[in-house]
């Protein structure tokens, strides 16, 4: 049943890995020499489930001639847990990057920021690189009981990891909290109410690393969705579907002991780490908005009308606790006019590949599948970052007859940053859309022909009357 | 890329979502109007006194009405097909 | 009830508009059943319409959950399907054990629509098939109905039946249950029966066997008909009403119905094994001994026939009788099942079968819940019997049989009013159209007198009120007269009114809750949705190991599998009654007591219902006495109910309550740290008592998960390892706590108060002192 | 088991204080007095003296049950008769089951010869079954409680049981009556339609059928099956006079059932005299009178009075027990 899906999925999993290889065995960089970091300023954001990094460089061409990209470096510890990596230059344009590698260098993962215009000799540049890591926060103790807060082990590198030198560099790590059990102490540092600031710290020669531990109380929802399948059905009658199936897991410290009502109810404060809800900010033309789970409609949730958004409090039907799972189906309609264009029959559909779930969220597995109307052909699809296609599959429903085309693709390890359009263009006769009511007309027409029919062939209705 | 999105634009249903409701109230109405017509010509015409043609124009007027009637009742009731 | 009132004024619609009256009565008999069929569809969806599309109590679930299986694995891995998910460790053939109509119905249903690419849940179409089969129902009443008495009758009947409480009760949206497709089954069947008796002919009752092995497979309740046909059969030869039409209908209903119905699993080799089928064998004995004889006679016309017939005649029955006793004794056949037989002997249950006597819907029933059922039918439909019998003939014999029985089993057990509901609508029909029809027949109809026994039918009859209002005058004073008659008509029609008003109120207050999701109604009207239970079970299926096992009372055993989707002990089916004992006793039993039983069935989590929070009146400390009597029926050394009572036989919790109640094992984890529920705090509200016993602590179980308003609570069983002492004393305290518990709970709970002054312990002892 | 210790316990006891006083008779000989009088009949009948010497004196190691009652006809109490049939059924299964050994003895004290028995226990009651344990005073658990065991010999046995250890198996004498009343019924039957065998009939006659059959469906309709099961009191006394209508939809009276079986049967008349009124199911065209066509005009409006009074009754009964029960007609 699941088995050949299973295979295909692999085949191509091994296809896209076998191209990628091919990409980067073709690109390979050096590290010139003549970069130079002038200043680094790093904020390693740590107040959430996530570990967001956002340095500031200060890009120095001490070289001769000018240089069009540098490299941005991630050591090893944390290349698994990168999930989003970002550039942008001074007036916030994104700048193009490429993963590359560097001889010697194979244990290291390294970017090609391609700068907007080439830095010449002597001239410096601002570089903002902003990169998201999940996973990268342990909770310890990893077992806790039901009152006590949840602490956290950040293990990072105390200096910023690059391939060039660095004359002066910054690194402030914010906590959000005052309790902070122990963390390295390199002079100078300071720590000011939920911020830990080291530096600066001057002349740090390139690929240098030193562990910076911070172990810290960090209440917020270290909640994960395990899997989403999002489920766009495209219908011409103006109206575009959308159905998220979420699977939730609490990856925080797991619950030692027992879970007491009581003690739930006495005061809110208790259970610190556990999550009794969530917001789910919707499109703002969202409606008839529901939420269910196998067992039918969850009642313990609302929902707000922002002007810009829906903002829906979602309640699981439990607390979650550490280790505590939870899964459910949330789905909406949004009309077509947001999201769909098109000039005479060719359309595009320009949609978020995932929408947000809560914030800071870390999910596993996305698996998005568009449904396109009965008919549409020539489908092409672009996504502004890498994905696994799936295989094309076909979806039948009401009033098809040969199926409606589906899009689907899957992509490991996202969080917010991924929010972000898709694109996909098809071509779609209008006068097919008259199929279905046809079909229905047919149906009934065949019915009334059989009525006529049969009234022909049989008169027992006259003889009963008159036997009875 | 053939053509841009900055050049397409914004699509919307052939029918007003909002006219839904009339739109079935109306197709079906009648629809189901001569469908009952139609069945009460079958049952109380003799087979001497029965009329092919009429019978056929009939249920056809019935079946197109009620056809396009039940698609825009799916479409209101939100199936959108 | 729309319907029948619908009747007149399409009558006033068609009236002079055509002339071929045939196809205008089918036209109207059409309009009303299908009238008839929407107002059954529509009375049934208040619970739909209030929470949402869901499967309702209890059995539902497992008809649920064993659908879904089919639908998913196909059906002959649904007939091999061994459900290890129940009844741990005996588990439960479930293909072997069930009726599979109702799966194979939706299962059906389901399929077509999925070849049509119509993508419906398979849950849609379970919460919607009893409405549905309401409207099949109330057409093959009237079916049977038209065969018995008239068409006009007929229509009455249908629409009595699509909206009356008695059977609405059975088949509201998300009762997904055999009885909802079973009288379908059953009335069609009826109705083949009659038309094969009336004509004869093998083909309808060769429909009849088909149709009655759809019942077989639809519902246990086939017994019913397996002995009312055979008592139908036999009255008939008493009364000397001996025909071949009888003899053909009957043995090849017999014979193919026989073989039919013994190809379904669960029902096997009982027709020829169990005393319940041996009445069906028989009267067919009996009935090819007559017609060997009456055979006899037709070839020797002539001598003292009449006597021999009669003698042989009671000499094969006398012979069947005897025949059918000795098997029985010889144990070639069963003897009566308990369930049965606490049909004849009303005590019988209440003494050996406690599990039977447990349930609320197996106790006699009074005569506000006859009322409550049938409404004006209850005193209208002996009208229609006393009819049937003053001009009898062979099918009016069989409902008036049908009847008796039917008004019998009702009156000993609420449950089989459902049987009752289908006879009293036929006969309130006929009674119905009897009186209207005269109401509205004119006075002297010369001309009409020969058409007249067809003419008893609804629907020339408007057509003659419109003639005889222009021509009323003249022989207003022979006849009844026209203020009667519309007098008559206006109080019948009233009576009417109050009927569906009454069926609407019934289904809508009594019948339409899911018991899944209770509502609170606030003072000001607003509702409060308690979704305790989904929740339990939802955190059930969500953060339990996949193959941990539950224990909880049966009651919850097919929830637990359906929502929960873990395995259970025991559950609704209740096929082992020592397995349930021994859960009650592990209930009733102190906790060490019930840990070493709890080890033994090696249970993972405990589930128990507490209504204290919140008023809910149906939790487990209320069945709890139940459970020690099923308990002490099995246990009888260990378990005594007199134990649970006070000195003074109360059955109470609080303080007054007997040791022995105070601290056994569902007591402890009903009121475990319970003190919230308004004040004084651990008030139970249920009982409107504070508990007894308070403040104690748990040795060998921890709270795993409480809902929020406390309803369902569920424990973890600690491993032996996990004890704060170590293993080896467990065999001690066990000894030792023979009998003297109650000090040591009460020593140790002091100790606690000692020890640990928290902020509870503290409020607590504030309130004791 | 935990019996067993305080049985050994007792008999230490007993012996240490048969060493005491010597006047007290032994124990050995006290069975073995019981035993004597056991085999000769199961039950031993008490008066204040032996009472007093095997029941009350202290030293025993066996477990005594005695029932209080008054048999006396001119006490005319109708279930000691009862109680003592019962009582008697289980001591016979006791004296002659294997289980049968000396721990256990039956005692029956009937009011006429030993009152100041009843006078010392402080009864005032008949009957009363008693449980005096072989050690220490009889706790008020050792009083069998009729009202909730009930009175069978299966109750009584059970209730023994539980007070002592000792398991009876209660040798119910199979009861033929029923088998003997049907074969009786049935010969009686036969003999009646031999005897009128020349004409039958009576036994053609529709009406005779129809009205049994109509009754019948009063009798359980009107909840006569409930009242058989149930046994509910006749109808119910208050200080503010007597109450014929049971409050709750789940309980019913038998004067309340009688009540609404006769609303029923007045509907079911009424309706089946507007019916013959108009002229019934087979029309035979009436007789054209005047006077005729009164009588049918009278006879229905009756009819048509009949039902619509009495079915407001009826609903109005059943309103009155239903809570929020909202339509009525006619009265409130």
């Amino acid at each position: 049943m699941r088995l050949p899906a299973m295979a295909k999925l692999q085949f191509t999993l091994f296809f896209v890995l076998f191209l990628t290889i091919q990409t980067l065995s073709a690109s390979v960089d050096t590290i010139s020499s003549d970069i130079k970091l002038k200043n680094v300023d790093r904020t390693v954001d740590i107040s959430t489930q996530l570990v967001k990094v956002v340095s500031k460089i200060v890009l120095e061409n001490s070289g001769k001639s000018s240089v069009k990209h540098f490299l941005f470096a991630v050591e090893e510890a944390a290349k698994n847990n990168l999930a989003f990596i970002g550039a942008k230059d001074s007036n916030s344009k994104d700048l193009r990057l490429a993963e590359t590698t560097v001889k010697g260098y194979d244990y290291v993962k390294f970017w090609r920021v391609e700068l907007k215009e080439p830095l010449n000799a002597g001239a410096t540049v601002n570089v903002v690189v902003e990169t998201v890591f999940t996973k990268a926060l342990q909770p310890y103790p990893t077992a806790i009981t039901q009152q006590e807060d949840q602490f956290v082990k950040y293990v990072g590198n105390l200096y910023t990891y690059s391939p060039y030198y660095t004359s002066t560099q910054k690194t402030s790590v914010i906590l959000n909290t005052k309790t902070v059990e122990s963390f390295t102490k390199v002079k100078p540092f300071s720590q000011v109410d939920g911020t830990i600031i080291y530096g600066p710290y001057a002349n740090v020669g390139p690929f240098t690393e030193k562990e910076l531990s911070i172990h810290y109380k960090n209440n917020s929802p270290f909640l994960t969705v395990t899997r989403v399948e999002r489920l766009i059905e495209v219908s011409h009658w103006g109206n575009i579907a959308i159905e998220e199936v979420i699977e939730i897991e609490h990856t925080g410290a797991k619950l030692k002991g027992p879970f007491s009502r009581y003690d739930y109810q006495q005061d809110h404060h208790s259970g610190p780490a556990s999550v009794r809800a969530y917001k789910t900010l919707l499109p703002a033309s969202a409606s008839d908005v529901y939420y269910r789970d196998t067992n039918g409609n969850i009642s313990t949730s609302n929902m707000k009308v922002k002007k810009d958004s829906v903002e829906l409090d979602l309640r699981p039907r439990y607390p979650l606790f550490g280790g505590w799972r939870t899964h459910y189906t949330l789905g909406y309609n949004v009309p077509s006019y947001e999201y769909l264009y098109h000039s005479g029959n060719e359309y595009l559909l320009k949609m978020r590949s995932i929408d947000h779930i809560f914030d800071d969220m870390q999910v596993d597995e996305l698996v998005t599948k568009i449904i396109l109307p009965e008919g549409s052909t020539g489908i092409k699809l672009n996504i502004p970052y890498s994905v696994t296609r799936l295989p094309d599959s076909l979806h039948f429903t009401y009033l098809d007859t040969k199926g409606r085309p589906v899009i689907s693709f899957i992509k490991k390890n996202i969080v917010e940053n991924h929010i972000q359009d898709f694109q996909i263009r098809y071509t779609f006769p209008r006068l097919l859309m008259l199929q279905e009511p046809l079909l229905v007309v047919g149906f009934l027409y065949t019915l009334f022909l059989c009525v006529i029919i049969y009234v022909r062939l049989d008169f027992s209705i006259h003889k009963s009357e008159h036997k009875d | 890329m053939s053509l841009e999105i900055e050049s397409m634009i914004r699509y919307t249903s052939p029918i007003n979502p909002a006219v839904f409701p009339h739109l079935t109230f109306l197709l079906l109405g009648i629809g189901i109007f001569f469908t009952a017509w139609f069945f009460v010509y079958e049952v109380t015409s003799t087979k001497a006194s029965r009329d092919m043609f009429k019978e056929l124009l009939l249920s056809l007027v019935a079946a197109l009405f009620s056809g396009f009637g039940i698609l825009f009742l799916l479409l209101w009731v939100g199936i959108y097909v | 009830m729309p319907s029948t009132t619908e009747t007149l004024p399409s009558n006033g619609r068609s009236k002079g508009l055509f002339q071929n009256t045939a196809g205008l009565s089918t036209l109207i008999t059409v309009t009303v059943l299908t009238l008839a069929w929407l107002a059954g569809f529509a009375s049934r969806l208040f619970a739909v319409i209030r929470f949402e599309s869901i499967i309702h109590e209890f059995d539902p679930w497992f008809n649920y959950r064993s659908t879904a299986y089919m639908v998913q694995h196909g059906f002959y891995n649904f007939l091999n399907w061994f459900d290890e998910r129940a009844w741990y460790p005996l588990g439960r053939i479930v293909g072997g054990t069930v009726y599979p109509g109702l799966m194979i119905t939706s299962g059906t249903i389901h399929w077509i629509l999925h070849a049509l690419n119509i993508p419906i849940h398979i849950r849609d179409i379970c919460v919607f098939l009893a409405p549905v089969f309401s409207g099949l129902t109330a057409i093959a009443t009237y079916l049977l109905t038209s065969e018995l008495w008239s068409r006009g009758a007929g229509l009455f009947a249908a629409c009595f039946i699509a909206i009356v409480p008695g059977y609405s009760s059975r088949s509201v949206a998300g009762s997904y249950d055999n009885e909802g497709i079973a009288i379908f089954a059953l009335q069609f069947t009826y109705y083949l029966w009659l038309k094969s008796v009336k004509s004869g002919s093998v083909f309808w009752s060769i429909c009849t066997a088909l149709s009655y092995f759809y019942m077989v497979s639809a519902w246990g309740g086939y017994v019913f008909i397996i002995n009312l046909i055979p008592l139908h059969v036999f009255v008939l030869l008493i009364m000397g009403r001996f025909s071949q039409r009888l003899f053909v209908s009957y043995s090849v209903f017999y014979i193919i119905g026989l073989l039919l119905s013994m190809q379904i699993p669960f029902v096997g080799f009982q027709p020829i094994r169990t005393s319940e089928h041996m009445a069906a064998s028989g009267v067919f004995a009996l009935l090819m001994a007559i017609g060997a004889l009456k055979y006899l006679h037709s070839l020797n016309p002539k001598g003292q026939w009449k006597q021999l017939l009669i003698l042989g005649g009671m000499l094969a029955a006398g012979l069947v009788f005897l025949a059918v006793v000795l098997l029985t004794y010889m144990g070639v056949i069963a003897p009566w099942s308990g369930r049965f037989y606490s049909l004849w002997d009303t005590a019988y249950a209440k003494i050996h079968i406690p599990i039977i006597a447990s349930v609320s819907e197996h106790q006699p029933t009074t005569w506000s819940s006859f009322f409550f059922d049938l409404h004006v039918l209850v005193c209208t439909f002996p009208v229609g019997l006393w009819y049937c019998i003053k001009n009898v003939n062979d099918e009016r014999v069989f409902v008036a049989l049908y009847a008796l029985s039917a008004v019998y089993f009702a009156g000993v057990m609420v449950r089989l009013m459902l049987t009752l509901t289908p006879v009293v609508c036929v006969l309130a029909g006929i009674a119905f159209s009897i009186l209207l029809d005269l109401a509205l027949r004119e006075d002297e109809v010369p001309e009409q007198s020969p058409d007249s026994e067809e003419s008893k039918s609804l629907y020339d009859k408007a057509g003659k009120v419109k003639k005889r209002t222009l021509e009323a005058a003249p022989n207003a004073d022979t006849g009844l007269g026209m203020n009667v008659r519309s007098g008559t008509l206006i109080a019948f029609m009233i009576l009417l009114m109050l009927f569906s008003v009454h069926c609407t109120w019934a289904t809508s207050n009594a019948y339409s809750s899911p018991s899944i999701v209770l509502a609170s109604y606030g003072n000001d009207g607003s509702r409060k949705i308690l979704d305790d239970f989904r929740e339990a079970y939802g955190w059930l299926s969500q953060n339990t190991a996949e193959d941990a096992r539950i224990m909880s009372w049966w009651d919850y055993g097919y929830q637990i599998a359906g929502m929960g989707n873990r395995t259970t002990l025991v559950d609704n089916n209740t096929w082992n009654n020592s397995h349930i004992a021994l859960v009650g006793k592990a209930m009733a039993s102190n906790e060490s007591a019930a840990y070493s039983i709890m080890t033994m069935l090696d249970v993972d989590y405990v589930l128990v219902i507490f209504g204290g929070a919140i008023g809910y009146s149906g939790d487990d400390i209320n069945k709890f006495i139940w459970m020690v009597r099923i308990a002490e029926g099995e246990h009888p050394k260990d378990i005594h109910e007199v134990d649970y009572f006070t000195e003074r036989g109360e059955y109470r919790i609080d303080s007054e309550g007997s040791k022995t109640m105070l601290n056994c094992l569902m007591y402890k984890l009903s009121y475990y740290r319970y003190d919230s529920g308004g004040s004084p705090p651990g008030y139970d509200r249920t009982r409107s008592a504070l508990p007894g016993n308070r403040g104690f602590k748990l040795t060998y179980l921890e709270e795993a998960y409480t809902t929020e308003h406390w309803l369902v609570r569920i424990y973890r069983v600690k491993k032996p390892s996990e004890f704060n002492r170590p293993r080896l004393s467990l065999a001690k305290r066990k000894i030792s706590t023979s009998n003297t518990i109650s000090k040591k709970t009460s020593r140790r709970r002091k100790g606690a108060l000692k020890n640990k002054p928290t902020v509870v312990k503290g409020k607590k002892v504030g309130k004791l002192e | 088991m935990n019996f067993k210790v305080l049985l050994l316990l007792t008999i230490t006891i007993t012996y240490y204080e048969g060493a005491a006083q010597p006047r007290a008779k032994g124990i050995e000989e006290k069975v073995q007095q019981l035993t004597d009088i056991t085999a000769k009949k199961s039950v031993i009948p008490l008066n204040i003296n032996k009472f007093k010497e095997y029941v009350k004196s202290p030293p025993r190691d066996y477990s005594f049950v005695v029932m209080f009652t008054a048999m006396a006809p001119a006490r005319r109490c109708a279930i000691c008769q009862h109680v003592n049939d019962e009582y008697l059924l289980v001591a016979n299964s006791f004296r002659f089951s294997a289980a049968y050994n000396n721990k256990l003895f039956f005692g029956i004290v009937d009011f006429d010869e030993g009152s100041d028995i009843f006078q010392m226990l402080r009864l005032n009651t008949a009957p009363v079954i008693m449980h005096f344990p072989a050690k220490g005073k009889p706790k008020p658990a050792d009083t069998m409680d009729f009202e909730r065991a009930g009175i069978h010999a299966e109750a009584i046995a059970k209730w023994i049981q539980d007070r002592t250890d000792v398991q009876i198996r209660v040798f119910r004498s199979p009861n033929y009556s029923a088998a003997v009343a049907f074969s009786t019924l049935f010969i009686i039957l036969a003999g009646f339609l031999y005897i009128r065998r020349n004409n039958l009939e009576f036994l053609y006659n529709k009406q005779l059928w129809a009205v049994c059959a109509v009754f019948f469906c009063f009798a359980m309709v009107s909840g006569q099956m409930w009242n058989q099961i149930r046994g509910p009191p006749f109808f119910h006394r208050t200080k503010t006079g007597p109450v014929y209508i049971n409050g709750g939809s789940h309980g019913q009276f038998v004067l309340e059932s009688y009540i609404v079986a006769i609303l029923n049967g007045a509907v079911v008349v009424g309706m089946i005299l507007m019916i013959e009124a108009a002229g019934g199911v087979k029309n035979h065209d009436p007789t054209r009178t005047l006077a005729e066509g009164k009588r049918r005009r009278f006879q229905s409006v009756v009819g048509l009075i009949l039902v619509c009074v009495f079915f407001s009754l009826l609903l109005s009964v059943f309103r009155a027990k239903t809570q929020g029960y909202p339509y009525s007609f006619l009265f409130k």
